[in-house]
Order: structure tokens, then C-alpha cells, then sequence
């Protein structure tokens, strides 16, 4: 017995404009999930090549949910995307180069060698870097929202959290104190169905994580995470009630993890059928399809966006390993904030 | 100037800093209508609104990260853990998200937690505990431990405005008890700075929060004795001052450490194990440590003060360096 | 739009009849919730004679809640009772001149001295002892509801926290894990309406707190905390369901604290008429009442329950009283187990 | 005897206790099915059922908390934590709950909580840390940190015996680099008594976990300078074996601690205080302490190198030591 929404495709250039996106949004988020999955994909290469230290995660399969949400939010939004959520950092705008030198560990990734693997923001462009503790940004993107509040400031927070990680605490205490207070935040949950080699089941008892929403006071929807335009009209109506004064909203994105947990995962534990059925649902083909039968994508266009994005990723690419490693001598620096560190418009 | 107790003090900074900032909000359990466990925000909601001083949920995790979001957002949170104990429910938070996020990704965190601490009065196992010694190990956070009014006003402010995650550690048993002279207009006391508490040649003792007023009586008693000692308030224990325990110490040539906190691994090691290192020449004793024995803090009053480090433990302390 | 399921009243002495009570049940039941109260109002007057150190908790209004989920309590079952709930250490047979000796810190309380106010329990009478921390101890109940699944034993464990509780994030962790593996556990949310100050709006923003049992995929049901016997029909039933496999059951018993959060708090934050018309659902007077019409309770009885009860109480309090302190010496005692603490049956 | 890796020799342990003591299992994340994220526990739920190899729900409190409540049922549980970093999210549940209630109420708390910590493979500031100080400090808890292969097994065992909690710190810089022979048949090590990995007359080195072999290195280069170092690998921090370094440091005259957790208010100051403080008179030096320095651990591979203690950084020390 679900108690959540469950979310339809939409179903027309009509509706998804009505929604707010005209036929350049349409070709701008297929380039965005063409960058989030390209520079995975380099990201992989690089990593066999030995050029990335630690670990190495992707997202493949949750483009667009990543891609969607992020296009949905406003541009004074703040969010604090995961371990599957490029496509926020690539919507926001941050540079593919500075990526891939984050990848690698070198001095001009956002972290300067600090963290590594998608452990960064840019918090120019609103983003906040995730810590690995899941789900510990989602208090605090509460905490974003409740500055909002306390300002009265027309602005949303949207945070994301793992199927897995709704079983931590951290996720109610978080839902918890947004829908006592009611505050302007978006909770995200991207379903791949697996918490490293643990499925659902151990995970929840539920039907749908989205069902739990109610049990804070506030809506929950589930969506097809392999669906961008559904996504991305769900999240939109999730951030502008945010923004009305309406509470919070809980989006649970269903999708497939389409790899291992990390690089060095086979999950060998995941049905084949599994694999099979949802790259039937791949969601850069699935909306590729869409944009043709729907907003009369040609093949020029198709083509120049991808050769667009390859010579993006190739110069991103070269450009990265240019960047040197970060010097040993700054290995103590930044412990702690100076009052300069707070002259930004934010802390004024 | 105006004489207020230890906790008026607390409040009285708070409520300054928070007409004067409007970025600065208070958020805990029980802070608003209430005014708090211990009544250090009593009055504030209505002074401030229902939105600066927030009465949250029984949710030690989302204060401290709900804190640590505003901030990044430009507030300037001030969080009270109803008793310092209950800070085990949001070590996660302090440690993992607020100490570390400047290092890693060149966010500041200004948050300061308020950590009513301490024992003296039969709180038990979880309303007594002197948790300093475990933050003040985790690089990141600032941790602060007032003794006079005057500084517990002073150091609040200067945690409030400081950049970085700042413990606040408000020793309750010093709340009502201490009095003494607080300035009327703003003012802040820099963190890494000792206080000398009073000033002695024969034996440095270094110590901080409610253990002051322990080694005060220590010392006065053995004034008499012609021992002389001279103590150093820390004030915070990250920073903390070596320079001045060190120039102390080659005074005197004898030290000693106190603290209410456990012993072993307590920061006191920390401070002997430094003043070993670096003041070994100048050592004419070894550097002994006076702290609370590794258990918990009982509840029962014989208990309880068998627990806590006494006047006279310090007294035969003190006696025992002196005569090394 | 409630989830859970509201609790009747038991009406008639067949119907309690057939949930597993006699006569002499009932009548042991109106002992248990007098004795319950009488020790709390000893320990007040005890306070104020300065006869118990630090602070002093009640849990007046909760007589009835405590007492009859303890009473549908199997032997074998075991509980984490919170300090609301002195009439599960009473149902349990704990010797009531043992809780005065804790109240003071004696030697003779069950935590020497240790430890005070109701932060005790015996566990050779199936209880464990709380910690402050609020609900710490909710999923170490669901941890003995573990190890009773892995042994196989058909024995439940019961798990107690207030509404204020229910935001913390051990209380979804242990409820989640208890709904994954539908582990023998039944969590009883004593409702008082305040946590300390704050009232329910500002600790939950769902309806009942029992709604939140579907999100964790067991059945949550609301009950009249002031009603004895509909809390134990209630608790009985979920303990048997949870005996035979059925997974837990959340139990929200709704009463109020009619006093101050501790002995030091006037309450003023309540309003008046609260405390006014709670008071008329007063859990013995209401008891007394259905046992006088449906179980021809008489004076005779009654009075001799009374005087017993101050007689034991009286007792109790001299006998308490001349335990002595702890030994000083015994401070250091006991922060290590040692191999012949583990020389009981459950360990062997 | 067999050669292990020090992986192999955990594997192995925990493997035999649960074929010995049905009270025994083991709960975790990925455990199960997957094998834990190092794979100790491949082929355990096989072998031992889905009811003695838990996956557990992503709930690091649930995990900890569960165990508590188990073992005081008679169990003698066992978690893995993913990586030692995440115990912050069940830091409450061992101070406040596991350590404490055999003091509080009498109620012993068996339970062993395994936790693979420790740097250099670029896992950046979450999958590197070695928070074992902020255990050690706490009464009531047991830390263990074996180093090598024998030890591991034998301290693993000596872990799911012993009545109270106890953290189990593995190295995974250890887990596939160090082999050993291992004996077959069941054997404990006890808590308390450190191992004298090396004997030498001029300088005492105590250490523990990874650190053993940074150590060893050192000292090997110093041998042929005539430089005779002394390596104390303690095995266990609470409780450590405070007789075995004094009495070392009484023949060497001058000792170094060194580890790989950061300097402030680590466990390492409280080995320096209290050689300082008991071995006075038999110090010919200060006692120097070697660590990481007070930041998080870094992810760029130069960058961790510079905040490991290297070998060069141990040589520098010794020398400095040895030529005072
Ligand atoms: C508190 C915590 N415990 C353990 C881990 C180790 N870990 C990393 S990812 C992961 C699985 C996360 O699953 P889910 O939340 O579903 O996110 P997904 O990786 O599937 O996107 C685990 C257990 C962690 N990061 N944080
Ligand atoms: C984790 C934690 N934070 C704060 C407290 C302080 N505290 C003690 S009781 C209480 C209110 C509890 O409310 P509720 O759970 O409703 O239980 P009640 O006292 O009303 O029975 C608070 C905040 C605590 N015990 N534990
Ligand atoms: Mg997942
Ligand atoms: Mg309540």
C-alpha cells in the first residue's frame, strides 16, 4: 500500500513548457547529461590509467535525476549533491577541468588535493561538498533552509540522500526538524535499489522511501529517476511550494545503479536481469528518443553536441593533468577559517 | 563596574551580541519559552522573536547540523546542548562536517555550541561530564573553558565572531556560585591566551574552568607554608597557550596540571607531555597531573566528591613537588 | 488524516477476561499503579527533606501506561523502561525500599549509588537500565530483540521513549532495523504532550506518533495512556504477535505529565486547563471507577490495598533510609567487567 | 606454522570463535553477501547463515546499539564498521551506553567492534582516520591495535572473549602488505602487555598498528650509525602497558612515541606524560613524540605522505634524541 504520489512521464513539448523549459532547455539538458556521463566515462579511464588515487564512484544510470533536479533549481538554491549526483556540479556550471583535477588529486580541483573523488564544491555556484558520512549534509542543507527562514529570503535548499542512507538517523532528525518548522527544503532520494552490495529490503520496510514523508508532515513522490523531464517538473513544483512557504518535499528517484558501488566492484551480487532490464531505461537514450518524437531533435544537432562535449572533456582532460600536484608545503594551511575567509556577500 | 554572576555573564554576551548581529540566532532544546535548562536565554524569545531564539527538537544531530548549514549561509548559529553530555548525539556532526569542511573544500564553519559542563552537584553519570579533552584533540574545532564572569563574557563574544567551530564549555557548577566584575560595554577575550590567574615562583599550576577556584584555595592554603604558586587560567584549550605554561614553568621550574575531566588521555596529558618536551631542561620535578580517576562521574555525594579533585589532593600535590 | 489505528476502551470484565485477566489480576494491577504513585509521592517528600541529592522525576499521569504494558509482560520478556515509567520496575518486583536506597544514593540501591534517580533496573527481573540520553536505549532493546531471533527463543523485548524521544535519530535506526527483520521488539511512546517545555507541534509534524509505524512496515496503534486496561489489550496483543513472528508493533499511549518536567519546574508553560481536564481522566481514579462497575470492587478491598501499600511504603522508606553511602572505596569499582560477571545463565 | 597475511590471520580468527561459540555473530554493512567491504568475512554467511552474518541497514547506531543489547542477552556480538572513520556515527552509543553500564548498573557489555583504520592509499580526510585516542580516553571502552599477523588473530579472539567492549582497531595499510606465521590452534593475547618487537639499549620507541614497521624501518637504518633503538609495540591502548615502557625507558634513558593519528591530544601524550612523570630520574633526554600533524588526513598521495610520519621523520627523531 503506497502512501506516496507516484509521478506520470510527461507526455508533451506542451506540458514540459508549461513546466518552464523551452526547446533550448530541452538541447541544454541533453548536453548536461551528456558531460555527466562523458566525464564519468574519462573519469574511468583515467582511473585504469592509474592517474586517480583512492577510489573511484559514478553515477551511470542516475543522469537524469542528477541533471533534473539541478536544472529545476533556482539560482540562488543551494543543494548538497552526492556521490551520484555529478550532473549537479556539471547544471551549476562548474568546470569539467576542475574536476577531473579533483579526480586526480591535484592543486586547482576545488578541494586543491584536499578530498578527493566528487568530495567538492564549488560554493560560488551554490553547492556544498559532501562529507563521505551518509547522509550528514542533509541536516545541514536543513540548516540552509532554516537561514532562509530566519532571513525570509525566497530561497530552497535541496539535499540528496541514498535509499541506504535513509536508514541513518541523520536523515530523520533532518526531515524532522524541516517539516516542525516547515522549511523551504527539497529531500532527495536517489533509489538505485542497492547500498553498495545490500538490497531494499534490508534497507527499509516500506513500500517507497517517498512513503515516509508523511510521517514528517509533508508530501512525498516517487518518480522515475530515469525519466529527466518528469523529474525535473516534480522537483520544480517541489521548490517553487518550497519557495511559497509550502514545507518540504521528499522526491525519490527510482533508478539502477548501472555499476559497481566503486571502480573496484563488479556487483556480481546484482541480477544480470537486473543490468538488462534497466539499460532498456538508459536515460540519455530514453530522452534522446523523447526530444525526437517529441521537439524534433535532428541528427546536426545530436551530432554537434556531442562533438561539442568530446572536445569539452578532451581539453578538460588535458588541461586537469596539467595541473600540478598540490605543493607539501600547503599541507597545514586552511585548518581553520580566518575572519577574511568570511568576507563574501553571505557572511556580511 | 557591575558585579554579575558566571551565568548572568553568559547571557548577558549572548543577548548583547545577538542585539548587535542580526545574523547570531540561538537554537536547543527548551531555549525559548523556557528560557533554557539553566535560564541563560530566559527572556530572549521575547526580546528576539520565535525565529531567533528556536526551540528545536529533541534532536542533538540536527541542532549542531542545522547549525552548521546556517552558518555556511551566513548566520551566525549559537547552539546550547541542554548539558554538555548530550554532545555525544552530535559528535558525528562536530568532527566529521563542521571540523573538517574548511580543510577539505574552504568552507568556514562559525558555529558555537554552548556546553553547560561539569560536576559538584549529584547530575550522575550524564548530567556532570567534562567532555573538553575529546574536541580538543579533533583538529578543526576551538575549544573554550571560561572561569571568571568576565571572561566567560568575553570568550562567548569572541566565539560567537570567531570564523571556525567554537566548544563553549559554561561550567555549571560555576553558574550561580561565581560573582565578580563584568564590563557594561562589548569587548572579547582572544582565544590561545592564559589568564595568570595568580602569580607564584615556586610551582606553575595549570588549569582551567571550575578547577581554578580548586587550585586558588590550594594555593592560598599553602601561601601559609611558604609555597608559592603561581596558576595559569588556560581559558581555551584549543588553542592553548604553550608560551605562556612554558615561560611559566622555567620560572618555577615545578609544575603540575588539573583538570575535572578523566585522567587518562584527558588534555592534561597533552599539556604535561608538552612542557616534558620542551621544558625538560628547566624541570626540577616531573610534571604531575591532578585529575578526576577514570570512571564515570558517580552520583552519589561521597561518591561524587571522591571523584572530583579536591582542595586537599592539590594541597598534597602541590606538597609533594614542593619537597621533590 | 490519521494512519494508526485508535484503540476502544475495554469495556466489560469478559472482554478483559478473555485478554488474559482474573479478578486477582485486576485487583494486583490497582495495587501496582497505587504502589507506582505512592513511591513517586515518597520520593517527593523524601526530596524535600533533602534526603535525595541532584534532581528528582515523576511520572505521575503515566501510572496506567507503565503499569499495564508491564502486566502483558511475559516472564522471559525483557524491557527498557525510561523515567516515566516506575510502574514497569514495580509490575517487575523490584523491592520498593531498593528504589528509595537509589532515590538517595545508598549502597543498597540497585546501582549502588552509581547511578540516580530511576537510571537503574534489576536485570534478574528482565529490566535494563536507562541512560540519560534520550532513547539510547531503543535500540539496545532492539538488539535483545536480535538475539532473541538469532537464538530462536520465542521472548520479546519492550522499548519505551517519550514523543520528545521520537526525533532522535536512535529511534529510526532501531525502529528501521526492527522493521527490516521483524525482530520480537514493541516500542511504547509514552505521549505526554511535552518533552521538558516544548510541546508535540514543535517535536513531530505528523498527527499521532504511531502513524510512523508504516513507515518502518509495521502496524502502529493509539491508545488512551490513562486507560489501564485498553493499554494492556493492547500491549498483550502486540507482545503475542511479536512471540509468534509477527514483527513489532509501535504503541503510542497518550497521557499527560502532570507534573513539571522534574521536581525543580513549576510546569507554568502548561496551560491550566490542560492540567484541569487531564486530571479528570486521573489513571487510578478512572481505574477504580471501572473496577467498582464492572468487577464489584468494594471498600473492604480497596482499603486493604491501601493500607498494605503504606504499610510496604513505610516500611520501605525506614529501610531505605538506613542503607548506608557507598564506601568510598568503592569508587573505582566495577568499570570493567570481569570473566565471572559473564558467570550467569544468559551467558553461558 | 603457516604464513598469513594479517587480513587472513583476522579472517581466520573470527572464523574460528564462531565455529567454537554459538553466541557469537558478526553484523555489519556488506558483511553478508559481499563479504565485507576488505573481504574478512568472505564465505562467513555460507558458512554460518544469514543469522550469524548480518547485513545490516546503512546505521551505524542500530549496529552499535543492536550489539549492546545482544550481548547483554548472552550473545557475543561482533560488527565491522565500513571503515573505522564511521564510528563517529556510534560515538554515543560506546561512550554513553557501552561504556558505562557496567559502573551504572553492573550489567556487563561484551562486545567487539571491529574497525579497519589507518591512511596511505589516498582515501582521503574519511578513509584514513585512526581515531583510537578519542576511545582510549574513555573509561569503560578497550582499544586494541595489533600489528602484526599472530597478534591480530590472537588479539581478535581475546576481543570476543573479554566481558567489556572493546574497539578493534585493523590496519588496512597492514591487511594484504604484512604476512606472518600464524598459528593454527585457538590462542589468546593478552590485553595489557605490549610486545618488544625489537630490542636495543639507547633509545625506547613506543608504538602500535602500522607505525611497527615505520619504526622498524628506522631503527634498522640507525643500526649501522651504532644507533640501538628499542621498538615497543604496545598491541593495546586501554589498557597499555605502562610498566614495559617504563622499565625500557629506565634502561634506554630516552624514548620517542610515535603514531599515526595527529599529535594534539593524542594518545601519545599520554605515554609522554607519564614517562615523564614516573621515569623522571631516568631520563636523559625529553621524550619526543612523532605524529601526524593537527590536520585532517589529506587525499592528494604527496600531500598524505608529508602528514604520515615517514621513516625519514623517525630517523630525524632517533638521531636528535641520540645525539642530546
Ligand atoms: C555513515 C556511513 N556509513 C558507511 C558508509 C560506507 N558507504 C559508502 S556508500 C555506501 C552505500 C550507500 O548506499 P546508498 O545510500 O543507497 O547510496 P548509493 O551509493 O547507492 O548511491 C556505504 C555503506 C558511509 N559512507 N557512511
Ligand atoms: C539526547 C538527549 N538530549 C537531551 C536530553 C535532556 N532531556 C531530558 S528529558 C527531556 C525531554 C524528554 O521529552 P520526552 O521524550 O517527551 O519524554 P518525557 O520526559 O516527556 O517523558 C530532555 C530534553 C536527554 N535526556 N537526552
Ligand atoms: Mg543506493
Ligand atoms: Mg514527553
Amino acid at each position: 500500500m503506497a502512501v506516496a504520489r507516484e509521478a506520470e512521464p510527461v507526455s508533451s513539448l506542451t506540458e514540459i513548457k508549461e513546466a518552464g523549459l523551452d526547446r533550448e532547455d530541452l538541447l541544454g539538458i541533453y548536453r548536461h547529461m551528456l558531460l555527466t556521463r562523458g566525464i564519468e566515462e574519462r573519469g574511468h579511464i583515467l582511473y585504469k590509467q592509474g592517474k586517480i588515487p583512492g577510489s573511484f564512484y559514478t553515477g551511470r544510470g542516475n543522469e537524469a535525476a542528477s541533471v533534473g533536479i539541478a536544472t529545476a533549481m533556482g539560482p540562488e538554491d543551494v543543494g548538497t549533491p552526492l556521490h551520484r549526483d555529478m550532473g549537479v556540479h556539471i547544471v551549476r556550471g562548474v568546470e569539467p577541468w576542475r574536476i577531473f583535477a579533483q579526480f586526480m588529486g591535484r592543486a586547482d580541483g576545488p578541494t586543491k588535493g584536499k578530498d578527493g573523488n566528487v568530495h567538492m564544491a564549488d560554493d560560488r555556484l551554490g553547492l556544498i561538498a559532501m562529507v563521505s558520512h551518509l547522509p550528514a549534509m542533509l541536516p545541514v542543507a536543513v540548516g540552509c533552509a532554516l537561514a532562509f527562514r530566519i532571513r525570509e529570503e525566497k530561497r530552497v535548499a535541496l539535499t540528496w540522500f541514498g535509499e541506504g542512507a535513509s536508514a541513518r538517523g541523520d536523515t530523520h532528525e533532518g526531515m524532522n526538524l524541516a517539516g516542525v518548522r516547515r522549511l523551504p527544503v527539497v529531500f532527495i532520494c536517489d533509489n538505485n535499489q542497492w547500498a553498495y552490495s545490500t538490497p531494499t529490503h534490508l534497507e527499509y520496510a516500506c513500500e517507497h522511501i517517498a512513503d515516509r514523508a508523511k510521517a514528517y508532515g509533508f508530501e512525498g513522490v516517487v518518480v522515475d529517476g530515469t525519466d529527466v523531464l518528469a523529474v525535473y517538473r516534480e522537483a520544480k513544483a517541489a521548490i517553487e511550494k518550497a519557495r511559497d512557504g509550502g514545507g518540504p518535499t521528499l522526491i525519490e528517484c527510482l533508478t539502477l545503479r548501472m555499476e559497481g558501488h566503486a571502480v573496484h566492484d563488479d556487483a556480481s551480487y546484482v541480477p544480470k536481469e537486473m543490468f538488462e532490464e534497466w539499460a532498456k531505461r538508459d536515460p540519455l537514450e530514453r530522452y534522446r528518443t523523447w526530444l525526437r518524437e517529441n521537439a524534433e531533435f535532428t541528427d546536426e544537432e545530436e551530432d554537434e553536441i556531442r562533438s561539442q562535449v568530446k572536445k569539452l572533456l578532451n581539453d578538460a582532460v588535458q588541461r586537469a593533468d596539467e595541473s600540478p600536484d598540490p605543493d607539501v608545503d600547503t599541507l597545514l594551511d586552511g585548518v581553520y577559517a580566518t575572519p577574511e575567509d568570511l568576507d563574501t556577500p553571505h557572511h556580511k | 563596574m557591575a558585579v554579575k554572576t558566571y551565568l548572568q555573564a553568559i547571557s548577558d554576551g549572548l543577548r548583547s551580541e545577538m542585539q548587535r548581529d542580526k545574523r547570531v540566532f540561538i537554537i536547543g532544546e527548551d531555549v525559548g519559552v523556557y528560557g533554557g535548562a539553566f535560564k541563560v536565554t530566559q527572556g530572549f524569545q521575547e526580546e528576539f522573536g520565535a525565529w531567533r531564539v528556536i526551540d528545536a527538537p529533541l534532536s542533538e544531530t540536527a541542532i549542531v547540523g542545522g547549525c552548521t548549514g546556517a552558518a555556511m549561509m551566513g548566520m551566525r548559529p549559537v547552539a546550547e546542548m541542554q548539558f554538555a553530555d548530550f554532545i555525544s548525539c552530535a559528535w558525528d556532526h562536530l568532527v566529521t562536517v563542521a571540523a573538517k569542511q574548511r580543510y577539505r573544500a574552504g568552507t568556514p564553519v562559525p558555529i558555537t555550541v554552548r556546553l553547560p559542563s561539569g560536576g559538584g552537584f549529584s547530575g550522575g553519570p550524564f548530567h556532570s561530564q567534562n567532555p573538553e579533552s575529546s574536541f580538543a584533540h579533533i583538529p578543526g574545532l576551538k575549544v573554550v573553558c571560561p572561569a571568571t564572569p568576565a571572561d566567560a563574557k568575553g570568550l562567548l563574544i569572541e566565539a560567537i565572531q570567531d570564523p571556525n567551530p567554537v566548544l563553549y564549555f559554561e561550567h555549571k557548577h560555576l553558574y550561580r556560585r561565581i560573582k565578580d566584575e563584568v564590563p557594561e560595554e562589548r569587548y572579547t577575550v582572544p582565544f590561545g591566551e592564559a589568564r595568570m590567574h595568580r602569580e607564584g615562583d615556586d610551582i606553575s599550576l595549570v588549569t582551567w574552568g571550575a578547577m581554578v577556584y580548586t587550585a586558588d584555595e590550594a594555593a592560598q592554603k599553602l601561601e601559609g607554608e611558604g609555597i608559592s604558586v603561581e596558576i595559569l587560567d588556560l581559558r581555551t584549550l584549543a588553542p592553548w597557550d604553550k608560551e605562556a605554561v612554558l615561560r611559566s614553568v622555567e620560572k618555577t621550574s615545578k609544575a603540575l596540571v588539573l583538570h575535572e575531566d578523566t585522567l587518562t588521555g584527558g588534555f592534561g596529558a597533552e599539556i604535561a607531555a608538552t612542557i616534558g618536551e620542551e621544558a625538560f631542561e628547566s624541570l626540577d620535578a616531573p610534571v604531575r597531573r591532578i585529575a578526576a580517576p577514570d570512571t564515570p562521574v558517580p552520583f552519589s555525594p561521597p561518591l561524587e566528591k571522591a571523584f572530583i579533585p579536591q582542595v586537599e589532593d592539590v594541597v598534597a600535590g602541590l606538597k609533594e613537588l614542593a619537597e621533590y
